[in-house]
């Protein structure tokens, strides 16, 4: 209570004082509280909701008691608040599996406004949240369709997929780049060799120094980080030997540049305008550099081909490059050029959730607008 | 083609980042002033969601970027420091990128000393911790674990503002000031999703489109876009500072810009008609 | 053995945590945030490697003369004296009046700002020099690029109110829906490289990088 | 004017305008600048690495406090899992960093997977479940109808099982169309971007340090 100039002895008879009227006067205008365990939580917590009469009281005293014992004050609370968490991270809150019962008292005292005594709620941990149904269902269903075609794919089934223009470019890139007797340009991006973008950039490399060991054509790669380097370095031996021309491999090849972004921007940039190779290839993860190599492939003529998952460099690279491959279909070249099972069974796996998010959203807003908002409120995570 | 055009094409680039560099120190130097700043509905949606927070709560306010964007974050940050802070709020400032920290102090001592706010009364700066969304996901079950102690070595069961803070159920709001990763998105994937914290943002201009769906979707209400939603906030909080100075060279730049594509398409028109996409 | 333990932990660490963002109960969520908090302080152990690895590399360098090596030199005063200097200020380091927040403010900030400042410029070059509108796609690129930019600062608005009522409604609809089908895209690709990771099915080289400014 | 006295302030100016020498061409005096920035950066993150997350999470509640008996015992396992981490310096150690990392690869993705989940693909499937027509709101009914069917289209163009040909190329192409819109968005926000990063630097040269105008 409120520091008042009379001693505390005083101030708890008057509190008594209330605590019998809310008693005594049970048939007053009452308003019903709602006690339950606070579902999906870890226990120890009971959740109360009311909806005060107008107009609500200053404050309220919140009482409680275990069932049987007698009523005891816990908090106040503002008068215009209409939901509680009782819970406490220390011992001294409410425990699992014991009962409990609330009432509120208004203050200043009215006993017209008081509550009703609550039904009993026993506080408990739940074992599953059930808020995150959807969720789980979402994520289930994915991963069934996941591993079935992955599985798929394993067993040596092969699905037929759209062919995609930005290979075919990489191949026209480089025939041109034969036929003028210049070189090619592959920048593996600017992360280093755990970024999944880059992953994808090796596969990718792999497949072009495949064609510039056959058509015998100058490739360089400068990399970024001394672990994209090795990688890279051991990609490209390897491709010239599956071809049978290592002879043609020279170290320098695959170069190690430097880490800092700007600095290996000028350094690459330093490149292009000394070898001026005919096709630029940008593969892998970009930030802000790629508008400068873009600009500067632009600059001396040369064929650009750019793909990256980074959404937010694609307006650099599109209006600059010849050609593109926007955000997935960057990962979808990377795993038809593997022609591996894991990469091939997702690539399914996805076109397939896909097409069931695709009819789903459909059917969704067509329920929706004939006033069914089924669909909706089940995504709507409570 | 007239020569004038393909002489264009020769341009050296420096003669473009000198006019860059006139267009935004003229405007700085001189202070013209060429259009007033109108806020958009979005600024109004971040500006509506602080002034519902009842004085005396306290607010989350996560500063996740570094000097490389403070152009953009900074005037919003401390806008929002002062916006709170000028409604009695309290604050618990925190920053999840590296170079965070001494950004947060600045603004909220800078705020905290026009209106009369005391460190670890009125506000707390808990400073920088590893993990990005693992910090997220931990202030979710405990928050005084996950940061035992503030950005000075200070306990928090010693500072008042601290007491009664668990996890993210004391916050009527979440205020993310972001630049890149971790930030805005993951505040909304690890906690709005989860929590239900409601959820304010004022990200810089690179990101905010990537944020527009989070808006449609009610996941954030409000949301700042470069210094162009700072200026529009620092209006309706009525301090006009750093952004809305800017405002006038952004105009100009623009426009340059604007004219550069138009110009650089007609130099180049007739050459790569041969080269179609 | 050795290949076995850490794809264990993986798998182990992994399947725990999914199924823990499930399980309120106290018996699942107390170890699952146990392994959380390991796993900040292991993150934070990284940091620490990557910078000890610039050190080695630098050190190297430096000490086989190889190309630039002087700039080597200052690279390492410069991580050296930080580094002395914000340990021996203790837990005070970041107060404002301390030697190392002088180094934040002095060399930190000012050149870290200035470094992304510097694409003002490179922007503005390619805009001219690189922005072909040579398909009908690209012509869309270019009229929404002109929409934003211009409505987007005080001076569209002073132009003719339409102008930003076109560039929020072109964000609030076209854009959204594209950014959206470019999330859902996304999302589908993180989920199926997330759980291949934890499964032990994807081949990976390293470690986790830290966060970075788009 | 009254141009700045304070060192700091000097140091800072010099060393910003030596970056922007790199417009002019790359040179000396910018490659001492980037070193010398690289540098101080990973000085910095060492220091506030160590004190922000090292220290009061794994240092102070495993030794500091007087031998807390009850959970903070475990902290032993992270404290030996970062100690694998520098296996990598010993030429035969490097196997025992991989546990270190194959905690990380663990726990990161499954925190991605609920997050991307529930963030990115449930709320916002949700979010696009709106009606075609609202009856009275014409306008919100063509938003909708373009809100989804810009979504749709995007998801075809990205679907790679059938050909582009035909009804699903046509919509391919509308979803290209609606990808090049939000492109054309990104590069607007972008060029605001950045160069209100050049006005933020150009602002500290005029009022920070020559002090030209007082803001």
């Amino acid at each position: 209570m409120v520091g008042t100039r009379f001693p505390g002895v005083l101030a708890a008879s008057l509190l008594a004082a209330l605590v019998a009227t809310a008693v005594a006067v049970r048939a007053a205008a009452a308003f019903p509280l709602l006690a339950e365990n606070t579902p999906n939580d870890r226990g120890q917590s009971v959740s109360l909701s009311w909806t005060s009469p107008t107009p609500p009281p200053a404050r309220w005293i919140l009482l409680r008691r275990q069932s049987g014992g007698a009523f005891a004050p816990i908090d106040t609370l503002e008068g215009t608040v209409h939901s509680f968490t009782d819970e406490s991270e220390d011992k001294k809150g409410v425990q699992d599996g014991v009962a409990y019962q609330y009432q509120l008292l208004a203050d200043p005292p009215n006993p017209a406004l008081n509550s009703d005594v609550s039904s009993a709620a026993t506080p408990g941990p739940e074992w599953v949240d059930t808020a995150k149904m959807n969720v789980l269902v979402v994520l289930l269903l994915f991963f069934a369709v996941l591993f079935y075609y992955i599985n798929q794919a394993h067993r040596g089934v092969r699905w037929k997929f759209r062919t995609i223009p930005g290979l075919i470019a990489i191949e026209e890139a480089i025939g041109r780049a034969t036929e003028m007797g210049k070189g090619v340009l592959y920048i593996p991006g600017v992360q280093d060799i755990d970024d999944i973008q880059t992953i994808a950039s090796m596969i990718i490399l792999a497949n072009v120094a495949r064609m510039t060991a056959k058509y015998e054509t100058r490739l360089s790669v400068p990399t970024n980080a001394p672990a994209v380097y090795t990688v890279a370095d051991e990609v490209v031996k390897s491709s010239y030997q599956d071809v049978g021309r290592a002879d043609a491999y020279q170290t320098d090849m695959v170069r190690y540049v430097t880490t800092e972004q700007f600095a290996y921007v000028a350094a690459v940039n330093g490149m292009m305008l000394r070898e001026r190779p005919a096709a630029n290839l940008l593969l892998g993860a970009f930030f802000a550099e790629s508008l400068l190599l873009a600009e500067t492939g632009h600059s001396i003529g040369a064929i650009q081909i750019a793909g990256t998952a980074n959404v937010h460099q694609m307006p650099f690279l599109v209006v600059a490059c010849d050609y593109t491959l926007i955000g997935e279909e960057y990962f979808a070249a990377s795993a038809l050029l593997s022609n591996e099972a894991l990469l091939l069974g997702s690539l399914k796996a996805a076109d397939v959730v896909k097409l069931i998010m695709i009819v789903l959203i459909l059917c969704g807003c067509l329920l929706m607008s004939f006033g069914h908002p089924l669909v909706a409120e089940w995504f709507a995570t409570q | 083609m007239s020569p004038g055009l393909s002489s264009l094409k020769q341009l050296d680039r420096r003669w473009i980042f000198l006019a860059v560099a006139l267009l935004v120190v003229i405007p700085l130097a001189v202070g013209i002033h060429i259009a007033p700043v109108a806020p958009s509905p979005r600024t109004r949606g971040f500006y509506d969601a602080i002034e519902k927070v009842p004085s005396g709560s306290t607010v989350l306010l996560a500063g996740d970027y570094d000097p490389s964007t403070v152009a953009e974050n900074y005037p919003m940050h401390l806008a929002a420091a002062r916006h709170l802070m000028s409604r009695d709020v309290k604050i618990i400032g925190l920053a999840l990128y590296p170079g965070g920290p001494p950004l947060t102090d600045q603004v909220l001592r800078l705020a905290a000393a026009e209106y009369g706010k005391k460190e670890g009364i009125d506000y707390v700066n808990l400073g920088y911790k590893a993990g990005n969304e693992l910090v997220m996901s931990q202030m979710g079950s405990s928050i005084p674990r996950t940061f035992p102690v503030d950005r000075r070595g200070v306990p928090v069961d010693q500072i008042p503002v601290m007491h009664g803070v668990q996890n993210y159920a004391n916050f009527p709001l979440l205020v993310s000031i972001s630049a890149g990763y971790p930030g805005t998105k993951e505040w909304v994937q690890q906690v709005v999703s989860r929590y239900h914290l409601p959820m304010v943002a004022g990200v810089t201009a690179v990101s905010a489109p990537e944020y527009y769906p989070y808006l449609q979707t009610g996941q954030l209400r409000g949301l700042l876009g470069g210094m162009a939603g700072g200026a529009e906030y620092e209006v309706l909080v009525k301090h006009p500072a750093l952004a809305t100075r800017g405002m006038d060279a952004q105009s100009l730049a623009h426009v340059f810009i604007a004219l550069m594509i138009l110009l650089g398409n007609l130099a180049f028109l007739g050459e790569d008609r041969s080269r179609r996409r | 053995m050795k290949r076995q333990i850490p794809t264990l932990i993986t798998l182990v660490a992994g399947l725990f945590c999914l199924i823990g963002f499930f399980v309120p109960h106290p018996a699942i969520r107390t170890l699952y945030d146990d392994i959380q908090q390991w796993v900040i302080v292991i993150v934070g152990a990284t940091y620490v490697l990557g910078v000890a690895n610039l050190l080695r590399i630098n050190l190297g360098q430096m000490s086989a003369r190889a190309r630039d090596w002087p700039f080597k030199v200052v690279l390492l005063v410069g991580l050296i004296g930080t580094t002395a200097i914000g340990f021996s200020e203790g837990t005070h380091y970041l107060d404002p009046t301390s030697r190392f927040t002088w180094i934040y403010n002095t060399f930190y900030s000012s050149m870290s700002s200035t470094m992304f400042s510097l694409l003002a410029f490179f922007i503005a070059s390619a805009a001219f020099r690189a922005f072909r509108i040579r398909s009908f796609e690209a012509l869309l690129l270019a009229i929404a690029a002109f929409i934003l930019m211009i409505g987007r600062v005080p001076i569209g608005n002073a132009i003719h109110p339409a102008i930003p009522a076109a560039a929020d409604w072109l964000m609030e609809v076209p854009q959204n829906a594209a950014k959206r089908g470019i999330l859902i895209g996304a999302a589908l690709g993180v989920v199926a490289t997330g759980i291949r990771l934890i499964l032990g099915m994807e081949r990976t080289y390293g470690g986790r990088g830290a966060g970075g400014t788009s | 004017m009254h141009v700045s006295a304070s060192p700091g302030v000097w140091i800072a100016a010099l060393l910003t305008l030596g970056i922007f020498s790199f417009l002019y061409k790359d040179n000396p005096v910018y490659k001492f600048c980037e070193h010398l920035f690289v540098g101080v950066s990973a000085g910095y993150w060492v220091v506030l690495t160590y004190y922000s997350s090292i220290k009061p999470n794994l240092i102070d509640p495993l030794f500091g406090v007087p031998f807390a008996m009850d959970r903070h015992l475990l902290l032993v396992i992270p404290l030996v899992l970062s100690l694998f981490l520098f296996s990598r310096f010993f030429p035969r150690g490097d196997w025992l960093s991989r546990w270190s990392i194959a905690i990380i690869l663990g726990v990161y993705p499954a925190l991605r997977i609920t997050g991307f989940a529930q963030g990115d693909l449930v709320q916002q499937i949700g979010g696009s479940i709106l009606p075609f027509w609202v009856p009275g709101h014409p306008m919100t009914s063509l938003n909708n109808v373009l809100l989804v069917g810009g979504l749709l289209a995007t998801l075809v163009f990205f679907f790679f099982s059938t050909e582009h040909k035909g009804a699903v190329g046509g919509i391919a192409r509308v979803g290209v169309f609606f990808l090049m819109v939000s492109f054309g968005a990104s590069y607007g926000y972008t060029v605001m971007a950045r160069v209100s990063l050049l006005i933020g630097r150009v602002m500290f040269l005029l009022d920070t340090w020559l002090g030209v105008v007082r803001f």
